[in-house]
């Protein structure tokens, strides 16, 4: 128990590999859930039923069952072996990237059909509608749902401990096998969650507020 | 400049437009009127490529519009086609259809950079004299919610006219504004008229300005053309007995003749 | 690593078991989700500041910190308060509270979506406040909000596997417990994969249906 | 070979379990414990300098160094005949026997696993896919009462709760976590009867046996010339133990 | 039966009510009139507890509505006194407020069952008793969102009536009605201001219903009465200027007087 500062700043470094982790899953999840929820919405048939299906695997299976088939079967059929962190990234990008797939989708039916007949009066390619017309005009739709995921996002890393990824929860346990001391770490890491998700919650709700003063008055 | 041989559209089992044809001489400004239903902005939109076509054939400056030759055989158009082809067209909407996430001087600008490649400065630079042409010089740097429905109706002619198409498509552009904003949009389309020698085709209500706007006046029912002529004649010399009708029922209405 | 089919068999029996648990531990876990919901978002109309302030931090609070951690909280830490919980109780305890706080929502949404005048009206027939709930309010507010309730079902079904972590013997531990003594990985984690695959594949038909059904509320 | 990319990148990756004194964690996070500091000594004779370590799960130990996810296990990691088909052994470094955990005086008169296949109320807590779990499964315990326990403190918890009535480990494992506990209503009850006495050794992937004779060359040396015993006796473990028997007679144990 | 002293109300910064005072009389008809915002729907509001008061007192057969006394001082009223009180009054909201959930027999049965533990089938024989007399015999198991708005207007009334309050409010129970649905609802009003010595309230913006209802109008403005009176003298012989000045923009809206 005397060296409490020292266990104290073992939290805290597994505190600094969970915001790690949440950043990085996120931006995988950011990218994956535009891929894949643009390709629900693509004119190519493979494209729209690949695209569904990992939207439906990956919000089917519970995301314990991916990290530990990520982390211990994917080795194992010798393509790659993934490091802890590599795998608790993959796990966590993957399957809130599923999520956001669908608010992506969402969000682009969600713009008006005006603006995609505007589009074409003015002879814009497909891919120039998306990139500048819709995408920006569904972006603001998106971000309220994707605080919320992010937050999920954040909560879910204490499940990598679970791979011996020495994240916030993993430490917590190292300390309390250390100290014997049940309570404290515990407590420590549960005020350190809630402080984090707080701060991105803060963060996305001011974030939003900027982004919608833009478009002010358009919905 | 356009034309338009037996062409149908229909909407599930609703047939809107029944073997329509009539052709458009280059430089000639039209103005399709006619009851509501009638077929009028469903005939624009198949020109803007917004619908697909049933049945029939269109060409416009010379190629057809919904086919394209391949291997030597006439077969449906594709995307590229259309793309292509779209060059020579431009339209303006009833409800403005603005990019509301771009400035006033962007939303004209952008297409021109995107779609003919024009550098950055030389597009605003031409999308300011358009502003100006328009009468809304410093509006530039506004935001679409910021203007009243007259202007954003303006600002939507100016991008349309920023493509430089030959041919030019209005649908009911002032019928969403205030009373006293419908003015202002009639006065520069006048002035477009006047001066330009572009083909345009103009749905309107408004018979007060279409009278005056057209050269050729052409009155729709059930997606068929009932009667066509020189304005004066459609509008003080009717020959058919729905023409005389929708007349009188527009004028018992209070609209402008 | 090759795929066994007889050793896949073989384990079949004891994955099942651990099945059971989950659906169990989902079923119950649903009802404490479903009625601690309802206090919560009771509580947080209270007309006693105190009170719906007290409750809103700690719904916040609760949903702003991962489930795994709460779960080693009442399992590790709540013993030394002298309450001491099996297992499979902590677990339904825990998770149960953890989806109240996003339940809760759900009930606010339905209970907002009533009509102002439903209130009034029950006021003027000089029904008491409990009468109003029960009578009025409740049956109004609950079936548009069956969709979203059931869609929270499905998420807490895909997080019982954290209840390994507390020891609790549901379908991931089974499975892990036959990785652990076998070896192998690929067979024990594919299956549970499937098994959750199969559950969830039937839930979101079911989903579909109630959402026809019954209509949406809340997000 | 496997040796000089170890010695290019200058660390070997080992497995380690958190469970002291077998392995340990310290406070400012460094690895302690017999097993890494013996492989330590080991490895810096072989001419490789650090040891960078994971904790994992005991179950989770076989897998990662097939995986090649680490060079080897240096964790207590029992040498039995199926794990000897898993992985290449090195030569014996720590022994130990089995023991409980349980409440002082030993009410119930727990003294064998099968004492808790016997009595339909005895509730075991071991480590998933640790030793003990196996040998307690082979006595006849069901599964419904053999708790798998995540890691030892909470064995420890769990049975001051009153959860489970006993815990099983190594016999210096349980002393470790009952000394530093500091929990006088507990007592270790060891040798558990009929249990055989282990020995782990460094576990290394099948296919770098090169290595591990590398590795046994440099460990008969330690033990050799005492190094071993200075490093391992402080812990609580037997040298003499270890020198005592070899690699074949513990893994044809079962 | 109501007085009511000194009365205020505020919401927020904005003071609806301010210090108003009067009595009704037993049996008395009270039609309130007056522009928009000027109070009314506040004041019923306030008799039948949905909303605090700011200041003042009223008094509802007897005893104060807003207090209570307690250890020989009178305090704000707490629940189970507003509950107590509450039985002396009934009240009927523009948009009926049924309970959709129910059925037009329950919707009536419901309250007397609950809030005086009337036995179901002397309340439901009750409920269809007040169902004829409203004119919806063969509707009592229909559910509202099958009814017609005049009949859902029609069993609010009954729903109300079926507590048997001494005092009945109404806030323009017409004027979300269909025109052509007014004259049913308005039949069964005045066939129960005939018939019963029940107290009544009325918010409406029917002079013409006000007049032939009423015993009592008080024309209302900006949360004071501003003139009171038998209905031919307000309607007819108005003197203030403000009160002549509403009763001819409502004649020139087109509305009954
Ligand atoms: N997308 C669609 N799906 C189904 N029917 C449609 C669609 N678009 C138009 N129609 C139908 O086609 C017919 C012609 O419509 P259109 O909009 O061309 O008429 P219009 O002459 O422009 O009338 P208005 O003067 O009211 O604008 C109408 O009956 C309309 O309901
Ligand atoms: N809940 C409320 N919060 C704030 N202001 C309110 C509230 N209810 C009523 N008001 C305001 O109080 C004033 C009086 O409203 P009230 O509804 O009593 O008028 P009214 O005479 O019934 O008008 P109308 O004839 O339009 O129904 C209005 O200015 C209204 O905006
Ligand atoms: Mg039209
Ligand atoms: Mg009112």
């Amino acid at each position: 128990m005397g060296d409490w500062s020292g266990y104290l700043t073992l939290i805290l470094q597994g505190a600094w590999v969970t915001i790690k982790l949440t950043l990085m899953g996120s931006a995988l999840a950011l990218v994956v859930a535009f891929v894949a929820g643009l390709g629900r919405i693509s004119r190519l048939a493979a494209l729209r039923w690949l695209s569904t299906a990992y939207i439906e695997f990956f919000r089917g299976t519970s995301i314990f069952v991916q990290l530990f088939w990520i982390y211990f079967v994917l080795p194992m059929t010798g393509l790659w072996a993934p490091t802890p962190m590599q795998a608790g990234v993959l796990a966590l990008g993957l399957n809130v990237g599923a999520y956001g797939a669908e608010v992506v989708r969402g969000a682009i039916l969600a713009v008006p059909r005006d603006q995609y007949e505007a589009c074409i009066a003015v002879n814009l390619t497909r891919f120039q509608r998306m990139r500048h017309v819709i995408l920006p005009q569904a972006l603001p739709l998106m971000l309220p749902t994707f605080g919320n995921n992010a937050i999920e996002l954040l909560k879910a890393t204490s499940v990598v401990s679970l791979i011996s990824l020495a994240d916030m929860t993993f430490q917590a346990q190292v300390v309390r096998s250390q100290t014997g001391s049940t309570l404290l770490p515990f407590v420590t890491i549960l005020v350190l969650y809630f402080a984090m998700s707080s701060v991105l919650s803060l963060a996305i709700r001011s974030y939003e507020r900027r982004v919608t003063r833009g478009l002010d008055g358009v919905r | 400049m356009i034309r338009i041989q037996n062409l149908r559209k229909s909407f599930g089992t609703l047939t809107v437009i029944d073997g329509l044809d009539f052709d458009v001489m280059k430089g000639e400004k039209l103005a399709l009127i006619g009851p509501s239903g009638s077929g009028k902005t469903t005939i624009l939109r198949i020109l803007m490529t917004l619908e697909d076509i049933s049945g029939g054939r269109i060409e416009v400056c010379g190629e057809p519009l919904y086919h394209m030759t391949k291997n030597g055989a006439e077969v449906p158009a594709d995307e590229a086609h259309l793309h292509k082809m779209r060059r020579h067209i431009g339209m303006v909407f009833q409800h403005f259809n603005l990019f509301p996430h771009k400035s006033v001087l962007q939303n004209i600008a952008m297409a021109p950079i995107l779609t003919k490649g024009e550098k950055r400065p030389d597009a605003e630079r031409r999308a300011r004299e358009l502003l100006d042409m328009v009468g809304l010089a410093d509006k530039a740097d506004y935001m679409p919610s910021q203007l009243s429905g007259g202007q954003k109706q303006r600002v939507a002619i100016a991008r349309a006219l920023a493509l430089q198409p030959q041919i030019m498509l209005f649908d009911e552009v002032t019928s969403a504004l205030d009373p006293e904003l419908v003015e202002e949009v009639l006065e520069v389309m006048k002035r477009l008229a006047n001066e330009t020698d572009m083909t345009m085709l103009l749905v309107t209500h408004e018979m007060g300005f279409a009278h005056d706007f057209a050269d050729r006046v052409l009155f729709f029912d059930k997606g068929r053309i009932v009667e066509q002529g020189p304005p004066d004649q459609i509008f003080t010399a009717p020959q058919e007995d729905r023409t005389k009708s929708f007349l009188r029922k527009i004028i018992a209405a209070g609209q402008r003749v | 690593m090759e795929w066994d089919w007889d050793f896949a068999w073989s384990i079949l029996p004891q994955l099942l078991a651990g099945f059971r648990v989950t659906l169990i531990a989902t079923a119950l876990g649903a009802v404490v989700a479903a009625v601690l919901g309802l206090v919560f978002a009771i509580l947080r109309r209270s007309r006693n500041r105190a009170v719906a302030r007290t409750t809103g931090f700690v719904v916040e609070f609760i949903r702003g910190t991962p489930l795994l951690v709460q779960l080693y909280f009442i399992f590790y830490v709540l013993p030394d308060l002298g309450i001491r919980l099996p297992a499979l109780t902590a677990g339904v305890i825990g998770m149960g509270l953890h989806y109240a706080t996003y339940t809760a929502e759900v009930y606010r949404g339905g209970i907002e979506a009533v009509a102002k005048g439903q209130w009034e009206a029950a006021k003027a027939s000089n029904l008491t406040a409990r009468q109003t709930w029960i009578h009025v309010i409740l049956p109004q507010a609950v079936p548009p909000m069956i969709p979203a309730m059931a869609n929270y079902l499905l998420a807490m079904f895909k997080e019982t596997p954290l209840l390994s972590a507390i020891t609790v013997l549901e379908l991931m531990n089974q499975a892990r417990s036959v990785a652990n003594s076998s070896y192998r990985y690929v067979e024990p984690m594919t299956m549970v994969g499937v098994m959750f695959l199969i559950v969830s594949v039937i839930s979101v038909i079911g989903l579909r249906w109630l959402e026809r059904h019954y209509g949406r509320v809340g997000k | 070979d496997k040796l000089d990319d170890l010695k290019d990148a200058g660390t070997v990756r080992i497995a380690i379990g958190n469970e002291p004194p077998f392995t340990a964690i310290g406070a400012d996070g460094k690895v302690s414990g017999a097993a890494p500091d013996v492989a330590r000594a080991v490895f810096a004779a072989l001419g490789v300098a650090d040891l960078e370590a994971s904790i994992l799960d005991y179950g989770a130990m076989i897998p990662s160094l097939q995986a090649g996810r680490v060079d080897a296990i240096t964790a207590g990691l029992f040498m039995k005949p199926e794990r000897c088909d898993a992985v290449a052994y090195s030569e014996p470094i720590l022994c130990d026997a089995e023991a409980l955990l349980l409440p002082a005086g030993n009410p119930k008169g727990f003294q064998s696993y099968e004492d808790f296949a016997n009595d339909p109320e005895a509730r075991l807590g071991a480590p998933g896919g640790g030793t003990e779990e196996k040998l307690a499964l082979d006595a006849g315990v069901p599964r419904d009462r053999l708790i798998v326990v995540p890691d030892a403190q909470s064995g420890l918890k769990m049975v001051q709760d009153g959860r489970i009535d006993a815990y099983s480990l190594p016999v210096l494992s349980l002393n470790d976590l009952l000394a530093k506990s500091g929990d006088d209503k507990l007592e270790v009850f060891a040798p558990v009867v009929g249990a055989p006495v282990y020995c782990d050794g460094a576990a290394f992937n099948k296919r770098d046996t090169d290595l591990r004779d590398a590795f046994d060359v440099e460990l008969a040396k330690l033990k050799e010339s005492g190094e071993f015993a200075r490093i391992i006796e402080p812990y609580g473990f037997s040298a003499q133990a270890a020198i005592s028997t070899n690699r074949e007679t513990l893994c044809a144990q079962e």
